[in-house]
C-alpha cells in the first residue's frame, strides 16, 4: 500500500470516527465544497431540477403556443430579437426559452426513471446471480452477455419503432437495455463480499439467504451503484436526443430537449438559436451530472480517490 | 489456453440462442409489414390479398421453428423491401460499417491513449484539466450535433473535406472524427483513471526506487499494466461504436449497416432487421472474445 | 567514529490534502553511520514510511518536503537535481518494501526487473546483467536461480519474492539499504531467514541499513540504534540496549509491553488503547496525550521537546523534564 | 521473449484494425473516381443528383416508391407517356387501335433495342404486362390486375385485353408498372441476375448500384431516339439527412438535390451558384376525417366548421413558405377529371366556423385527436401543430398525436384512426378516378365510415364509362360534392422543391421524375 492510500485510510478513519456526530451532512457539504467541479455540478443539477419542477411558473410563454407573426425571431441580443422571447422563437413562433424550460421535465424524468428501472432490474439480477452462483448465475450471465452484445441504441430503435415512441416505451426500453451494467457491477461486488468472513459467519449460524442479501450485500453495492446511476442519467439524456434524431424520440406536443434539438437541426445554418440553445441545455446538464458523478465516485469509492 | 477457448466458445452458443430468440420475438410482435409494402392508396382488399399470399398467419411456435431452421442454414428469410435473401444484403453492407468503426476506433485510440496517460501522470496540471474537461464536454455533446457542426465547419465553410458519402480517405475523415472523438472522450477518462490507479501501485514505487526515469516508469511499468483494463474497455466500446455508426452513418450518408437497419426498421423489413441485429451482436461477441484472449495473453497471472 | 553516511536534520514532510495540510513527518532528525543498522519503530501512521520515502525522494503529490535537510555523504538530497537523484536511487540507496506481492511488477519477469537496475546503474550489457542477476538470485538463496530468473512474480512464494526484492536492492551494492517492514507480510519462520540474509549480505559490503518496523522483536535481533516515532515525531532515540533496558517514553514502554517475550510468561499482553491520531488533528500539547496513561494537565497544553537525557538517549516527554527537576 | 510477445500482440491488434479498415476501403475504390469527377466543374459531363432515400429495387413491378420510379424512368420506357400537360402519347407504341371496350391493338416502334442489344418484341410486352397482372405478390398488381391477357399478333403487334371495360387503361400503361422488361434476357439469366444487372430500353443504362450510397447510369449508345450526349454519367447519391444534402449542394458535391426543407431555401438561393426550383406536385395534403356515428365529425356542419377554421393560406405562406398551393379538391391540375374551380382556393372564415359549430350543437367546442406522421411530407409536423393552433380559435381542442411512419401505417391499417389524420395522397395514374375512389363507402367502411349516395352513384357510373368526356364530368362532380360535404378536408397541393446548381438546367415535373435527358448543362 502506498503512502497516498495510507493517507486516504487516515482521512477515512476521520470520516468514520465522526460519522456518529450530527455534523454528517455538514461534513459532506464541506467535502463537496472542496471540489469546485462537484459544487458546480450539484448547483446546476439542482437548478435544472428546480426549473423542471417549477416549469409552469418559470416559463414566460406557453411552450406550444404557435404564433405565425413571431416566426424565427432571434434571441434578444441579436438584431431583430424581441425582449418577449429572450432566446428567440422557432419556426412556428414558439418561445424557445419556454420550450427548453418545459423540456427539462421530460428529459430529466426519462433519464431518472429509466435509470431507476435499469437499476432495480440490474441490482436484483446481480444479487441473485452473484449470491446463488452455479446454474442460475450461468443462465443470468448469458442473458447479460446477450444484452451486452446488442448496442443499446439499436435495441431501442427496433423496439421504439415497433411499439411507437411514447414516454413510457422510451423509459421501459432504456431501462431494459441498461440493466446489464448494474447486474455485472452488483454481481462482481457480491462475489467478492460473499467470501468475506462476516457473510460466512452469518451463513454458518443459519441466517436466511434473503436476510444476508439485504443486510450484508446490498449496503456494500450502494456506493458504486450511485456513481454509475448518476453517470447513466447523463448518457440517457444523450441517448434520448440521439433517438429523436433518428425520429424515434419523444414525439410532440410533448417537449423534450432531444426533440427540440433534433427539430432545430434543419435550421442550424440559418437560424442557429433553434438548435444551439437546446444543444447547450443538454450539454450543460450532462456536463453537470458527470461532474457530480465524478465527485461522488471520488467520495464514495476510495479506490478511485487519489 | 485451449480449455479456456473452448469454454469461452461454448458460452457463446447460449448467448447466440438468447439473441436469436429475442430477435425473433421482436419480429413476431412487430406484426406484419404488408400495409407498409403497399402504397398509401391501397385498398383493404389489396392488403388482405398480399397478406394471404405471403402466409403470415402461422402460430408462434411454427414460425419460430421455421425461423430457427432457417437460422441454422444462415437463412434469415427474404427481405420484403429488396426481394432478396436478407443475409447477403447485410453482409454486403458490413465492410462499410467496419471501415467506419475501425477508423473511429483508431481515432479514439490515437487520441485517448496518449491523452489518458498524459493527464494521469500530470494530474491536476492545466493540461490535465483541459484534457479531462474536454473529454467530459465531448461526452456531453450529442454525436449527431457534432457531426453536423463538423460538416458546416470543415466542408461548407472551409471546404477541406467532402460533406458525405463513402469513397477515398478524405470521405472517411469527418465521420471517423465524429464517432472517434466521441469514443475517445469516454476512453480518455477510463484510461486516465486506470492509469492513476496503477501509478499508485507499489511496483511503480519499486521501479522509481531503482532510479528509473519517469518516462520509462510510465511507459514501461505503468502503461503495460494499464493496457490490460484498456483492452477490456476497448472491447466493451465495440458495442458503443457500432451503435454510434447508426447516427454517424445517417449524418454522413455512409452506406453501411446502420443506414440499412434504419431503413429496414422504418419499413418493417424484419428479415433485414433480424439479420443485421444478429450480425452486429455476433461481431460484438467476437470482439469481446478477442479481448478476452488478448487479456489472457497480456497478463501472465492468469492461468489458462 | 566514521563520519555519518546519512544525516537527517529537522525533516518536515507535509501532505496537502483536501482536508488541509497534514504534517506526516514533523521535524525528524537523526543520523546513520556507515555500516550501522538503525531501526525506526512505530505504529502505522507514525510517519516512519514517509520518512524513508522522503529520503528516497519518492514523495509524490500531494506530499512535499517542506523543510529540513537529508544529507547523504554530505550532499543534501532534498535540493539535488532529479537526474542526480535518479543516479543515486537504486545505486547508492536501495529500498525494500513491505509487500513483496505488490512491489514487483506482475507483468515482467523477475530477471527483467533485477537486471533493469543493473543495466541502468552499472551500464552492463544485457548478458552481463543476466549473469549478475542470476548470481544475485543465488546469493539470496534462491534455488534454481536460472528458472526463477525467467519466471513471473506471481509464481513465487512470499518469502521468495522478498528474496527477489533483496537481490534487486543489493544488486548494485548500495551504501544504504532502506527496508520498510521487510518481514511483516511473511510467515514467522521465514521472517528470521530474511532478516539473517539481509544482515549477512550487508555485512559483506559494510552497507548501512535503515530498518522500518513496528516489531520490536526484529529490532532486538539486528539493529544498533532505535528511533521510536509517534505521530510524525521522534519520541525516543537511543541504542538498542538502553531501549530495552530503560525505555523512557510511555509509548515505548507500551510498545515493549505489547511485544510477547518467551522468557517472561505473562498472563496477558498489554496493549496501547486507541490508534495513532491522524496527523494534524492534535494541535496543542503532546501528541501522545490521547493514549497516555500518565498524561498530566501540562501534556494537554504544551508540547514537549526532544530532550537529551544522556549522550545517546533522547526522549520527548514531560515526565522526564520533571524527573530532572526533581534531581 | 516475453516482452516481444507483448509488442507482437499489440502490433497484431493494431494491424488487424487497420486491415479491416483498408479491406473496407479497397472494396469501394471504384466509386472514388465517380465522386471526384462529379464535383460539378464546367468541363465534366457527369451529373450528380442527391436523393433522400435509396432506390428500393430494380423490380419495376414490386415497389410503390415514387423516388425509385424517378430513377427507373431513365432506364425503362413505357408503352405510353404523359407530356407536361398531362396528355398521353404513345412512346414505345407506334400506333394503336381501340377494337372494343375490352381490347386495344398496339404496334411497337421498330428498331427499339434493350441495353443488351436484343430487339424489343411483343413477347416482351406480353411477359411484362402478364407478370404484373397475374402475380398477386407484386406490389403493382392491384394497378394492373384489370388486364386479362396480352395476345401476340406478330413480332411487333399485340392486343391488350382487359377483364372489364377499363377507362384508365392508358393511364395505367403510361406509368411505372408498364416499363417493358426483356423477356429473353430474364429467361436466359434468371430473375436475380436481372435484378443485379437490369436491362431496359431507356436512354440510360445501368452501371452500378451501391446500396444506400449511389446508383450510376451511363447513356445507352443505341437508344432508339438517339444517344443522349449531355451526360457521360448520371449518379444518384443517397443522402437521407436534410442538412447534409443541402451542404452537398452548397459545396458543389452534387448538381441537384431533391427535397430541400423550407428553412434552407433562402440559404440555397442566396448562395452563389445554387438556387431552388419548384413545381407543383401531384400530392394533395389533406385531413382524413372520420364520419363514424357518435363522433362530432359525423356532422357535416362540424366538418365544414373545421374547414372554415383552418387558414390554408397561412399554412402555405408561413409554415411552407409558399411551398404549396391551397386546394379543395383531391384531383389536381394535369389529372383526368380536374376541376379548376376547386383549385387554388380555400375556405377560411372563423366567424362562419363558429356559427356552424353552434348550429351543430357544439357552442362550447369539443376535443378531438389529430394523428399525423412526422417527416413524411414537407413540414408535416409543423402543419399539424399549426392546425391544432387554428382550431383552438373555435374552441376545438386538438390533441396532436404524432406517429412514426410504420406506426402510422399500422394505425390506418387497423382502423384505429380518430377524428382526423393528416395524409398526403399522390396519384401516379394522373387519373382523377383513382383519387375520388377514396370516397367509396365500401372501401373505407370501418375507417372513415363516410357514405354519400350521390357520390356512390357517380363512382359506379364512372368506373366503366368508356366515354372520356362524360367520365371527366362525373369525376368533377364528385369533387364538387366532396368539397361541400367534406369527407376529407383538402388542404393544399405540395410543391416539389429541388435545389440545383447554376451549371445545370432542370424543370421538375409534377410526377417527381428525375428524367436525366430533360436535365441539361448550362
Amino acid at each position: 500500500m502506498s503512502v497516498n492510500s495510507q493517507l486516504q485510510n487516515q482521512s477515512q478513519t476521520i470520516t468514520s470516527s465522526t460519522k456518529q456526530t450530527p455534523s454528517f451532512f455538514v461534513r459532506w457539504l464541506r467535502l463537496l465544497l472542496k471540489s469546485k467541479t462537484g459544487t458546480i455540478g450539484l448547483i446546476i443539477v439542482l437548478a435544472v431540477t428546480l426549473v423542471a419542477i417549477f416549469a409552469k411558473s418559470l416559463a414566460p410563454h406557453d411552450p406550444n403556443l404557435i404564433n405565425p407573426a413571431m416566426m424565427l425571431k432571434p434571441p434578444v441580443w441579436a438584431d431583430g430579437g424581441s425582449s418577449a422571447h429572450i432566446l428567440g422563437t422557432d419556426n412556428l413562433g414558439r418561445d424557445i426559452l419556454s420550450r427548453i424550460i418545459y423540456g427539462s421535465q421530460i428529459s430529466l424524468a426519462v433519464g431518472i426513471s429509466a435509470v431507476a428501472l435499469a437499476g432495480a432490474i440490474g441490482v436484483f439480477v446481480g444479487l441473485i446471480a452473484g449470491y446463488y452462483g452455479g446454474l442460475i448465475d450461468n443462465i443470468l450471465m448469458r442473458l447479460v452477455d446477450s444484452f451486452l452484445a446488442i448496442p443499446t441504441i439499436l435495441f431501442a430503435l427496433v423496439i421504439l419503432s415497433i411499439f411507437g415512441p411514447s414516454v413510457t416505451t422510451l423509459i421501459v426500453v432504456l431501462g431494459i437495455t441498461n440493466w446489464v451494467q448494474y447486474a455485472r457491477l452488483v454481481r462482481g461486488e457480491v462475489l467478492s463480499i460473499k467470501e468475506r468472513e462476516f457473510v460466512k459467519a452469518a451463513k454458518s449460524i443459519g441466517v436466511r439467504n434473503n436476510k444476508i442479501i439485504m443486510k450484508h450485500l446490498l449496503p456494500n453495492v450502494i456506493s458504486p451503484f450511485i456513481v454509475i446511476s448518476t453517470l447513466s442519467v447523463a448518457t440517457t439524456i444523450i441517448l434520448e436526443a440521439s433517438l429523436s434524431f433518428l425520429g424515434l424520440g419523444i414525439q410532440p406536443p410533448t417537449i423534450s430537449w432531444g426533440g427540440i434539438l433534433s427539430d432545430g437541426r434543419d435550421y442550424i445554418a440559418t437560424s442557429w438559436w433553434l438548435a444551439a440553445f437546446p444543444g447547450m441545455a443538454i450539454t450543460i446538464t450532462v456536463l453537470a451530472i458527470i461532474f457530480l458523478g465524478d465527485w461522488l465516485r471520488d467520495v464514495l469509492d476510495p479506490r478511485a480517490n487519489n | 489456453m485451449g480449455k479456456f477457448l473452448i469454454r469461452r466458445l461454448l458460452q457463446i452458443i447460449p448467448v447466440l440462442f438468447i439473441i436469436s430468440f429475442v430477435v425473433f420475438c421482436l419480429v413476431f410482435v412487430a406484426g406484419d409489414p404488408v400495409a407498409l409494402m403497399l402504397p398509401e392508396d391501397a385498398s383493404p382488399e389489396d392488403i388482405e390479398q398480399l397478406r394471404e399470399s405471403l402466409g403470415l398467419n402461422e402460430p408462434f411456435h411454427i414460425q419460430y421453428f421455421t425461423y430457427m431452421l432457417g437460422l441454422f442454414q444462415l437463412d434469415f428469410g427474404e427481405s420484403f423491401r429488396y426481394g432478396q435473401s436478407a443475409l447477403p444484403i447485410v453482409l454486403e453492407r458490413l465492410p462499410a460499417t467496419l471501415e467506419l468503426a475501425a477508423a473511429s476506433m483508431i481515432v479514439a485510440i490515437v487520441i485517448a491513449i496518449p491523452l489518458g496517460i498524459w493527464s494521469a501522470t500530470k494530474k491536476n496540471s492545466p493540461l490535465d484539466l483541459l484534457a479531462t474537461g474536454g473529454s467530459v464536454l465531448w461526452k456531453a455533446m450529442p454525436n449527431f450535433w457534432l457531426g453536423i457542426m463538423l460538416i458546416l465547419l470543415f466542408s461548407v465553410t472551409l471546404g477541406w473535406f467532402p460533406v458525405s458519402g463513402r469513397g477515398n480517405f478524405s470521405h472517411l475523415v469527418l465521420p471517423a472524427l465524429t464517432l472517434g472523438t466521441g469514443i475517445a472522450a469516454e476512453m480518455t477518462r477510463l484510461i486516465r483513471s486506470s492509469m492513476l490507479e496503477i501509478l499508485n501501485q507499489d511496483y511503480i514505487r519499486t521501479a522509481k526506487s531503482k532510479g528509473i526515469r519517469d518516462f520509462y516508469v510510465v511507459n514501461k511499468h505503468a502503461f503495460r499494466n494499464a493496457l490490460i483494463p484498456v483492452v477490456t474497455i476497448t472491447a466493451l466500446q465495440t458495442s458503443t461504436v457500432v451503435g454510434g455508426t447508426l447516427i454517424t452513418e445517417t449524418v454522413f450518408s455512409w452506406p453501411g449497416l446502420g443506414q440499412l437497419l434504419i431503413q429496414a426498421v422504418n419499413t418493417r423489413d424484419m428479415a433485414i432487421v433480424q439479420a443485421s441485429v444478429f450480425i452486429i451482436a455476433f461481431f460484438v461477441i467476437l470482439m469481446n472474445l478477442l479481448a478476452d484472449i488478448i487479456y489472457k495473453l497480456l497478463d501472465p497471472r492468469i492461468k489458462y | 567514529m566514521a563520519e555519518a553516511l546519512l544525516e537527517i536534520k529537522d525533516l518536515k514532510t507535509y501532505f496537502h490534502t483536501e482536508n488541509g495540510v497534514v504534517p506526516s513527518v514533523d521535524g525528524v532528525s537523526f543520523s546513520l553511520k556507515k555500516g550501522e543498522t538503525i531501526a525506526i519503530v512505530g505504529e502505522s501512521g507514525s510517519g516512519k514510511s514517509v520518512t524513508s520515502l522522503s529520503i528516497m525522494g519518492l514523495i509524490g503529490s500531494p506530499g512535499k518536503i517542506e523543510g529540513g535537510e537529508v544529507l547523504f555523504e554530505g550532499q543534501d538530497l532534498t535540493t539535488m537535481s532529479k537526474r542526480n537523484m535518479r543516479k543515486l536511487r537504486g545505486n547508492d540507496i536501495a529500498m525494500i518494501f513491505q509487500e513483496p506481492l505488490t512491489s514487483l511488477n506482475p507483468l515482467f519477469t523477475v530477471g527483467n526487473q533485477i537486471s533493469e537496475s543493473i543495466r541502468l546503474h552499472q551500464k552492463a550489457s544485457k548478458e552481463e546483467a543476466k549473469i549478475k542477476s542470476i548470481e544475485m538470485l543465488k546469493k539470496v538463496g534462491i534455488p534454481r536461480a536460472e528458472k526463477v530468473y525467467s519466471s513471473y512474480p506471481h509464481l513465487l512464494s512470499g518469502g521468495m519474492r522478498q528474496r527477489v526484492m533483496i537481490a534487486m536492492a543489493l544488486s548494485c551494492n548500495p551504501k544504504l539499504l532502506i527496508a520498510d517492514e521487510p518481514t511483516t507480510a511473511l510467515d514467522v519462520t521465514i521472517q528470521a531467514q530474511i532478516l539473517q540474509l539481509m544482515k549477512n549480505l550487508t555485512n559483506e559490503n559494510d552497507t548501512s541499513i535503515m530498518l522500518i518496523t513496528h516489531d520490536l522483536g526484529v529490532v532486538a535481533e539486528m539493529v544498533d540504534t532505535v528511533i521510536v516515532m509517534y505521530a510524525g515525531q521522534v519520541v525516543e532515540y537511543t541504542d538498542v540496549f538502553t531501549l530495552f533496558k530503560e525505555p523512557k517514553h510511555p509509548y515505548t514502554k507500551g510498545l515493549l509491553d505489547s511485544t510477547p517475550k518467551i522468557h517472561e510468561l505473562k498472563d496477558e499482553l498489554q496493549s496501547i488503547e486507541g490508534t495513532v491520531p491522524a496527523p494534524g488533528t492534535i494541535t496543542q500539547g503532546c501528541k501522545f496525550q490521547t493514549r497516555c496513561t500518565r498524561a498530566t494537565a501540562k501534556c494537554f497544553v504544551e508540547e514537549p521537546e526532544l530532550k537529551e537525557l544522556s549522550s545517546n538517549h533522547k526522549v520527548r516527554c514531560w515526565l522526564h523534564e520533571q524527573e530532572e527537576v526533581a534531581i | 521473449m516475453k516482452r516481444k510477445r507483448f509488442w507482437g500482440i499489440f502490433l497484431f491488434v493494431i494491424t488487424a484494425i487497420l486491415l479491416v479498415g483498408c479491406s473496407g476501403e479497397t472494396t469501394t475504390s471504384e466509386p472514388t473516381d465517380t465522386e471526384q469527377n462529379s464535383t460539378g466543374s464546367e468541363a465534366d459531363k457527369n451529373l450528380t443528383i442527391a436523393i433522400g432515400a435509396d432506390m428500393v429495387t430494380f423490380d419495376i413491378h414490386d415497389h410503390n416508391n415514387t423516388s425509385t420510379e424517378a430513377i427507373h424512368v431513365n432506364m425503362f420506357n413505357y408503352l405510353f407517356k404523359k407530356d407536361e400537360n398531362g396528355e398521353i402519347h404513345p412512346e414505345l407504341v407506334e400506333e394503336f387501335n381501340i377494337i372494343d371496350d375490352l381490347t386495344v391493338e398496339m404496334k411497337l416502334k421498330e428498331g427499339v433495342t434493350f441495353h443488351n442489344g436484343d430487339p424489343l418484341t411483343s413477347e416482351d410486352v406480353k411477359f411484362t404486362l402478364e407478370r404484373v397482372a397475374t402475380d398477386d405478390k407484386l406490389k403493382e398488381y392491384p394497378n394492373y390486375k384489370q388486364i386479362k391477357e396480352v395476345q401476340i399478333v406478330d413480332d411487333l403487334t399485340f392486343k391488350v385485353i382487359t377483364h372489364a371495360p377499363e377507362p384508365s387503361l392508358f393511364h395505367r400503361l403510361s406509368r411505372l408498372g408498364s416499363g417493358i422488361l426483356p423477356k429473353k434476357y430474364i429467361d436466359e439469366n434468371g430473375w436475380d441476375h436481372f435484378l443485379s444487372n437490369p436491362v431496359g430500353t431507356g436512354p440510360y443504362q445501368f452501371k452500378e448500384w451501391v446500396r444506400d450510397d449511389h446508383i450510376t447510369l451511363v447513356p445507352y449508345d443505341n437508344y432508339y431516339d438517339g444517344k443522349v450526349e449531355e451526360w457521360e454519367e448520371v449518379v444518384f447519391r443517397v443522402i437521407p439527412e436534410n442538412s447534409t444534402r443541402v451542404s452537398e449542394l452548397l459545396t458543389g458535391g452534387v448538381d441537384i438535390a431533391v427535397n430541400i426543407p423550407p428553412a434552407d431555401w433562402e440559404r440555397v438561393n442566396s448562395n452563389e451558384g445554387t438556387s431552388i426550383v419548384q413545381e407543383v406536385s401531384n400530392r394533395v395534403i389533406m385531413l382524413i376525417l372520420r364520419s363514424t356515428e357518435g363522433l362530432p365529425t359525423a356532422d357535416v356542419r362540424v366538418r365544414q366548421a373545421l374547414d372554415y377554421a383552418i387558414d390554408d393560406g397561412a399554412l402555405v405562406n408561413n409554415v411552407l413558405q409558399g411551398g404549396a398551393v391551397p386546394t379543395t379538391t383531391m384531383v389536381g391540375p394535369g389529372n383526368f377529371g380536374h376541376n379548376p374551380d376547386l383549385y387554388e382556393t380555400y375556405n377560411y372564415d372563423v366567424e362562419k366556423a363558429k356559427e356552424l359549430l353552434a348550429q351543430a350543437g357544439y357552442e362550447d367546442g369539443f376535443e378531438m385527436t389529430l394523428q399525423a406522421p412526422r417527416g413524411r411530407y414537407l413540414q408535416d409536423a409543423e402543419v399539424a401543430e399549426m392546425i391544432a393552433g387554428m382550431l383552438a380559435a373555435i374552441n376545438v381542442k386538438v390533441n396532436v398525436e404524432f406517429l412514426e411512419w410504420s406506426n402510422f401505417v399500422e394505425m390506418r391499417n387497423a382502423n384505429e384512426n380518430k377524428e382526423a389524420y393528416l395524409l398526403g395522397l399522390g396519384n401516379s395514374m394522373f387519373d382523377g378516378a383513382y383519387s375520388v375512389d377514396w370516397y367509396r363507402a365500401e372501401r373505407y367502411a370501418g375507417h372513415t365510415d363516410y357514405k354519400n349516395d350521390q357520390i356512390e352513384e357517380l363512382l359506379a357510373a364512372s368506373a366503366s364509362n368508356m366515354n372520356p368526356e362524360e367520365r371527366a364530368k362525373q369525376i368533377q362532380e364528385i369533387s364538387t360534392i366532396a368539397a361541400e360535404d367534406l369527407p376529407f378536408i383538402n388542404l393544399y397541393q405540395e410543391k416539389i422543391n429541388i435545389g440545383i446548381s447554376d451549371s445545370v438546367d432542370f424543370d421538375p415535373t409534377p410526377d417527381e421524375m428525375l428524367y436525366a435527358p430533360s436535365i441539361t448543362s448550362k
